[in-house]
């Protein structure tokens, strides 16, 4: 790794502090598990890091009530072992729960993941679904806004260079609805997602028809994304198969997959379809009996 | 819909270099107190080696592996060794350090004879004694003939021998001729659950039965056979080098060359049956390379079976696998439609 | 023959219950006879205690770092090589290119491979420029300021394309078909005529790697008398020594090579990579130099598996014996010979199966390619052709309506069997280990 | 800019000046010659060079070294010694969990945080507990068997 100045900040004041005082040569580092392997790989150069891990602010999961609050200095092994974000938000703490390996997710933080704006993170789908704000702190102070606003394109974030994700909420009308998370990889650890799903779903009491259905798919367009198209096709169908099926087709119209050298835009756009049905039949599952 | 098959493959792999000369070397000293000392060139490289070999000296010598001393790998110290490659070390250098110990217990025979008062053929060697045979109150320690036969005697009891296995050229044309001296043989039998949906592959169980002739140490035996399924597994599934048209390597880490981790390898039930090769160290042949050659093929029978698709090429990518379900579907739907 | 061992420890026969025991996994060390015994590796003890040193776990005081410059294009002439800034920066000792090494080519086989390219790379793994540094940090800044001018050339990735007359030639002007290898048994075309049924399939594999989990590591350190050592995770010691001595072009009693313990080899630490430019640079330095292979450098400038493309055609009577069997094999030899030589033999040899075949013939062939050497990797030609045969086993146990087991057993080879290559086959244990795996799996037989 | 730093390694206060760009893996292997944690990948790949960070595991080529100021690290040479080895390092060398022994410490590292938080962990939790540990030699069945083995070792012992 090429030499660098390092920082520690203490608050959230200083720490966009440094960051403006040094942009653009600076960056923050979190849990460090997807810098320092760029920096590694030789593709960025910053010349000045600062360290947030310290932040207090960007700490802690709690329950607000604006609703379910994640410090983006949480773990990934944090989220998914959170008795508050099992209870209320389980499909997020089984993405959290399927970022790389037990040590990547002793260090990776949520924040991190969210900001680095790869579009196959893990943890993004579950958190759109259940339409999650992004807290963001600055020079000026905070702004909040829906969460699908962070993802501008490949790791590229809303964020200006001396702004920091401070956390995301989780709205309180949303916590505890049925959720689930999918991810499709090449192998069963230590693997990013070809495709990765998630569904938030809400039907009639009758559990007959859908009312209403979020869809939210990972590593198929340049940020993650919201399937709309499909989301409003399936509002108000009856929950039958074959309704599934061409919510999955229209699901994958939604998405824009690239060829790469780990499957073809074809094969997603297939497995789009696959991940779409089984998140939505995972979230159906996981609802109490009528 | 996941389906689930079986699939089998059987192997042949030979021991040792394919025609040209592949020796062994190797010294063997019985040291004062009855211990003894092994120098070999080859390199331990985690297969346990240099333990087999241990036990093959001790086995021949008559005393504990614990008691055998090995110095390996320094061509300023260690006779020639043509290396840890072609499944060789436990048969080519194994015979070498057999014969060296043969050598040094040649020695001891002779001077335990007199000492004992009967011939040498008289003689064997067990638990660091030699023995009279069929006279069990008669006999003595390997340490003190040593130290009598090295301090009295001055004839340090040391052994050294060479050994490379005989094999005949192959004529240009024909091919025809002795490539390898000895060959094992193998056996695995694979059940996979293909998901018929994704494409996705998982291999449940694998059995696999091995011929290496005696096992000198079953448990590392058994060790490279799931070690080497393990590469089976990933050359089977997963891994493979991808290249841009411009010939840059597109997998260059291990984070997108996928080699299987725990939660990717199955169930494996390894059986060791027995044989025998007369030309090897007490029977022993050798395990390192076959344990791998027949996996992918087994795991590929066993998606034929599940799903009646063949792959032509590896890796069986969930992509490659589901691109055939489809291929076999428009198949049969095109061959129903025109009947 | 009589066996010379008494065996304590029962093997386990076909049938019986596994030989993994759950408390007690080894025995009393001390125990005799000491063949058969499940003992555990002599070093482990070290290994748990991380006690045990590998190659990169050593250090000399002084030590310098070496880090080579790697290709940019996969084909393309050099046309100038300039390490003057790179000796600029500070904490670099020295920088050699092409024009350092007094012999600038090796392999097992074929001699076709340099230690840093002159004229032309072959491969993005060619190595064209090292530097010596304080750090490996420093080392690897420098490697940024070393320039080199480069004229790319078409290149050939695709081993079929490779083969073509007009192809372009990676080692001009030899044809890019560097090896073959040819095997004939009996008649085979007669046989195919006759034959009952005959099955023709096509078999590809692709490029595979070792990944041991120890990167390669070397050290090299001459002492004042001349001589040097090099402390290596070379599996061959024999042959590096050889090969360092011709490419230094000093008496093979000048060469010391030590190893210890490798971190896993699977083939791909059988020969010399990086030491002679260590022995090089920690001549000019009078230091000694550790290099350590990146974990991408393990990919491109080690060897790797070769992939094959395997025809066979095989003619079969009605009752499933194989009576002729046609193998075409070609094999992308990646830019250098390194061990395919042996490889594709071995492939050959091996590629009509364990099986009682009377007309066999069967070719090899490899060619150059622009992609990492292939060289030698667990199973050496073995898994790739074992992939093909068993894959057509299974196709022609299909056409003809036979059980897979049962093919294999009417077709096997047995005590006394005659190879392709015309060889007595003996302590032949295929059968047994068919019917072995078949019963401790369940495998039912079943008629289609 | 160096920074002096204070990490409790293996139970014992050290001190070390660091530049920035220096990891965790570094400080341990070339400053304090614990060259018992591996480098494998250098990128968070493969596990080898697991340590102890306050208590769980992670790849130390990920962590930069002042991040460890004040904080704990335990690594294989702090698991136990020849008289009196951890019983997971008792395990690995009676079942043969190692061959080339490159992956062992930081396996062994995650294994000992399993088996810390859950001392009777199914087949599957181990499993999933040392994913993150690649090996190339053994294909994991004796590493199972041995870390099993392990755990029912140290609860006989505590009770």
């Amino acid at each position: 790794m090429k030499h660098f100045e390092y920082f520690s900040a203490h608050s959230a004041e200083e720490a966009v502090a440094l960051l403006q005082k040094y942009s653009p040569d600076a960056l923050p580092i979190a849990g460090g598990t997807e810098l320092l392997v760029r920096m590694k790989q030789n593709l960025i150069h910053p010349k000045v890091l600062v360290d947030i891990t310290h932040v207090p602010e960007f700490q802690g999961i709690a329950l607000t009530e604006e609703g379910l609050r994640i410090g983006s200095l949480v773990t990934h092994a944090e989220v998914a072992a959170s008795p508050l974000v099992r209870q209320f938000a389980p499909a997020v703490a089984a993405a959290s729960g399927s970022v790389g390996a037990v040590q990547t997710r002793n260090l990776g933080t949520l924040g991190g993941n969210l900001v680095s704006c790869v579009p196959s993170i893990d943890s993004a789908p579950a958190l759109l679904v259940l339409e999650a704000q992004a807290v963001v702190f600055g020079v000026n102070g905070r702004r909040q806004f829906p969460l699908t606003e962070l993802f501008v394109g490949p790791r590229c974030s809303s964020l200006t260079p001396a702004e920091l994700l401070e956390a995301v909420i989780i709205p309180r009308h949303n916590l505890g609805k049925p959720t689930c998370f999918s991810k499709f990889g090449r192998r069963k650890a230590l693997t990013i997602a070809l495709v990765n799903a998630a569904a938030c779903v809400e039907t009639n009491p009758e559990r007959t028809h859908f009312s209403q259905v979020r869809l939210a798919l990972g590593a198929v367009a340049p940020t993650p994304i919201r399937a709309y198209t499909a989301e409003a096709y399936l509002a108000g169908r009856p929950i039958a198969q074959e309704v599934l099926l061409e919510a999955g087709r229209l699901a994958a119209e939604d998405a824009k997959p690239i060829d790469d050298f780990r499957a073809s835009a074809e094969y997603r756009r297939h497995l789009i379809g696959v991940l779409t049905r089984r998140v939505i039949e995972g979230a159906l599952a996981g609802m109490p009996k009528v | 819909m996941k389906k689930r098959g079986r699939g089998i493959a059987c192997m042949w792999y030979p021991i040792g270099f394919t025609v040209s000369a592949n020796p062994s070397a190797a010294v063997v000293k019985v040291n004062e107190d009855g211990t003894a000392t092994v120098l070999t060139g080859t390199v331990e490289i985690g297969q346990g080696s240099l333990t087999v070999l241990a036990q093959i000296a001790a086995e021949e010598l008559g005393i504990s592996p614990r008691d055998v001393i090995m110095v390996s790998a320094d061509t300023d110290g260690t006779p020639v060794d043509t290396g840890a490659i072609a499944s060789r070390t436990t048969y080519v250098t194994g015979n070498a350090i057999r014969l060296a110990a043969k050598e040094a217990k040649k020695i001891l025979f002779e001077v335990a004879a007199p000492m004992l008062g009967v011939r040498t053929d008289q003689l064997e060697t067990r638990q660091g004694r030699i023995w009279v045979i069929d006279f069990p109150q008669k006999n003595i320690s390997i340490g003190e003939v040593a130290y009598y036969s090295q301090v009295k005697l001055g004839r340090p009891v040391q052994g050294s021998a060479s050994w490379n296995p005989p094999t005949v050229p192959l004529d240009p044309q024909t091919g025809q001729g002795k490539p390898f001296n000895t060959y094992v043989y193998a056996t695995q039998i694979a059940e996979v659950e293909v998901d018929t949906e994704t494409g996705q592959v998982d291999v449940l169980r694998i059995v696999a039965a091995h011929d290496c002739g005696t096992p000198i140490n079953p448990m590392l035996v058994e060790g490279q056979i799931q070690g080497g399924i393990s590469m089976g597994v990933g050359f089977a599934l997963s891994e493979e080098m991808v290249f841009s048209s411009n010939g840059t390597l597109l997998t260059s880490s291990l984070s997108n060359y996928l080699i299987p981790t725990t939660v990717d390898m199955p169930e494996i039930e390894v059986i060791i049956v027995d044989n025998y090769d007369p030309t090897g160290p007490f029977g022993a042949k050798g395990v390192g390379e076959p344990t791998l050659v027949p996996t992918a093929a087994a795991i590929l029978n066993a998606i034929y079976d599940a799903v009646g698709v063949r792959l032509y090429s590896l890796p069986a990518t969930p992509e490659k696998v589901l691109k055939a379900l489809r291929e076999k579907e428009a198949q049969n739907n095109t061959a129903s439609s025109t009947h | 023959m009589e066996r010379d061992v008494i065996r304590k420890v029962p093997l386990v026969k076909p049938g019986e219950p596994g030989m993994i025991v759950e408390e007690a996994p080894t025995e009393e060390l001390a125990g005799y006879p000491s063949v058969g015994r499940r003992i555990p590796r002599r070093d482990t003890i070290f290994q748990v205690l991380g006690q045990l040193k590998y190659i990169n776990d050593l250090s000399f005081p002084g030590m310098l770092y070496a880090k080579v410059l790697r290709s940019r294009y996969a084909h393309a002439r050099i046309l100038r090589v300039d390490v003057s800034k790179a000796l600029e920066v500070p904490g670099v000792v020295a920088a050699i290119t092409a024009d350092d090494i007094p012999v600038n080519s090796f392999g097992p086989s074929l001699q076709d491979q340099p230690v840093l390219a002159k004229d032309k790379v072959r491969h993005m793994g060619d190595g064209i420029a090292a530097v010596a540094a304080v750090s490996e940090q420093i080392a690897e800044e420098a490697l940024e300021k070393i320039v080199v001018e480069y004229e790319p050339l078409p290149v050939v990735l695709d081993p079929l394309e490779a083969m073509r007359e007009d192809a372009p030639r990676i080692h001009e002007p030899r044809s890019n078909i560097y090896w073959e290898w040819h095997i004939r048994k009996g008649d085979v075309e007669k046989a195919l005529a006759e034959a009952h049924l005959v099955v023709q399939e096509r078999y590809r594999t692709q490029m595979v790697e070792h990944v041991s989990m120890e990167t390669h590591s070397s050290i090299a350190m001459w002492d004042a008398g001349g001589r040097l050592t090099v402390w290596c995770t070379v599996g061959r010691i024999t042959l590096a020594r050889t090969d360092l001595a011709r490419i230094l072009q000093v008496p093979v009693s000048r060469v010391r090579v030590v190893s210890t313990q490798l971190g896993g080899n699977f083939g791909g630490k059988n020969e010399i990579t990086i030491e002679p430019v260590l022995a090089i640079l920690a001549k000019k330095t009078g230091r000694p130099v550790k290099g350590t292979y990146s974990r991408k450098e393990e990919f491109i400038a080690s060897t790797t598996r070769h992939p094959f493309i395997m025809e066979y055609t095989s003619g079969v009577t009605a009752e499933g014996r194989i009576i002729a069997r046609k193998v075409r094999l070609i094999a992308d030899g990646g830019a250098y010979c390194s061990w395919s030589e042996t490889t594709l033999g071995k492939a050959t040899i091996l590629s009509a199966g364990p099986y009682d075949i009377p007309n066999i013939a069967l070719d090899g062939y490899v060619v150059y390619t622009n992609k990492p050497m292939t060289g030698a990797m667990r199973g050496f030609g073995a898994p790739q052709v074992c992939f093909a045969y068993e894959s057509h086993m299974d196709t022609i146990a299909h056409r003809l309506g036979m059980d897979p087991l049962q093919i294999r057993l009417l077709n096997a080879y047995d005590e006394g069997s005659i190879s392709a290559t015309g060889q007595i086959l003996h302590s032949v244990a295929l059968k047994k280990t068919l019917l072995a795996a078949a019963e401790r799996f369940g495998w039912e037989v079943k008629e289609r | 800019m160096a920074f002096t730093i204070k990490v409790k390694v293996n139970g014992e206060w050290k001190t070390a000046d660091v530049e920035p760009e220096m990891t965790l893996l570094e400080l341990l292997r070339e400053q304090w010659g614990l060259t018992g944690t591996k480098l494998g990948c250098d990128e968070g790949d493969c596990g080898a060079c697991t340590v102890l960070f306050d208590g769980k595991p992670v790849n130390s080529c990920l962590v930069l070294a002042v991040r460890a100021d004040g904080h704990e690290v335990v690594t294989v040479e702090g698991l136990g010694t020849a008289e009196r080895p951890h019983p997971l390092q008792s395990a690995f060398e009676q079942h043969g969990a190692v061959q080339c022994g490159f992956c062992a410490p930081g396996m062994l590292i995650s294994a000992k945080a399993l088996l810390d938080a859950n001392p009777e962990p199914t087949e599957q939790e181990i499993r999933e507990a040392l994913a993150g540990n690649l090996c190339r030699c053994t294909g994991y069945t004796k590493i199972v068997e041995a870390v099993k083995s392990a755990g029912r070792a140290m609860k006989s012992s505590v009770k």
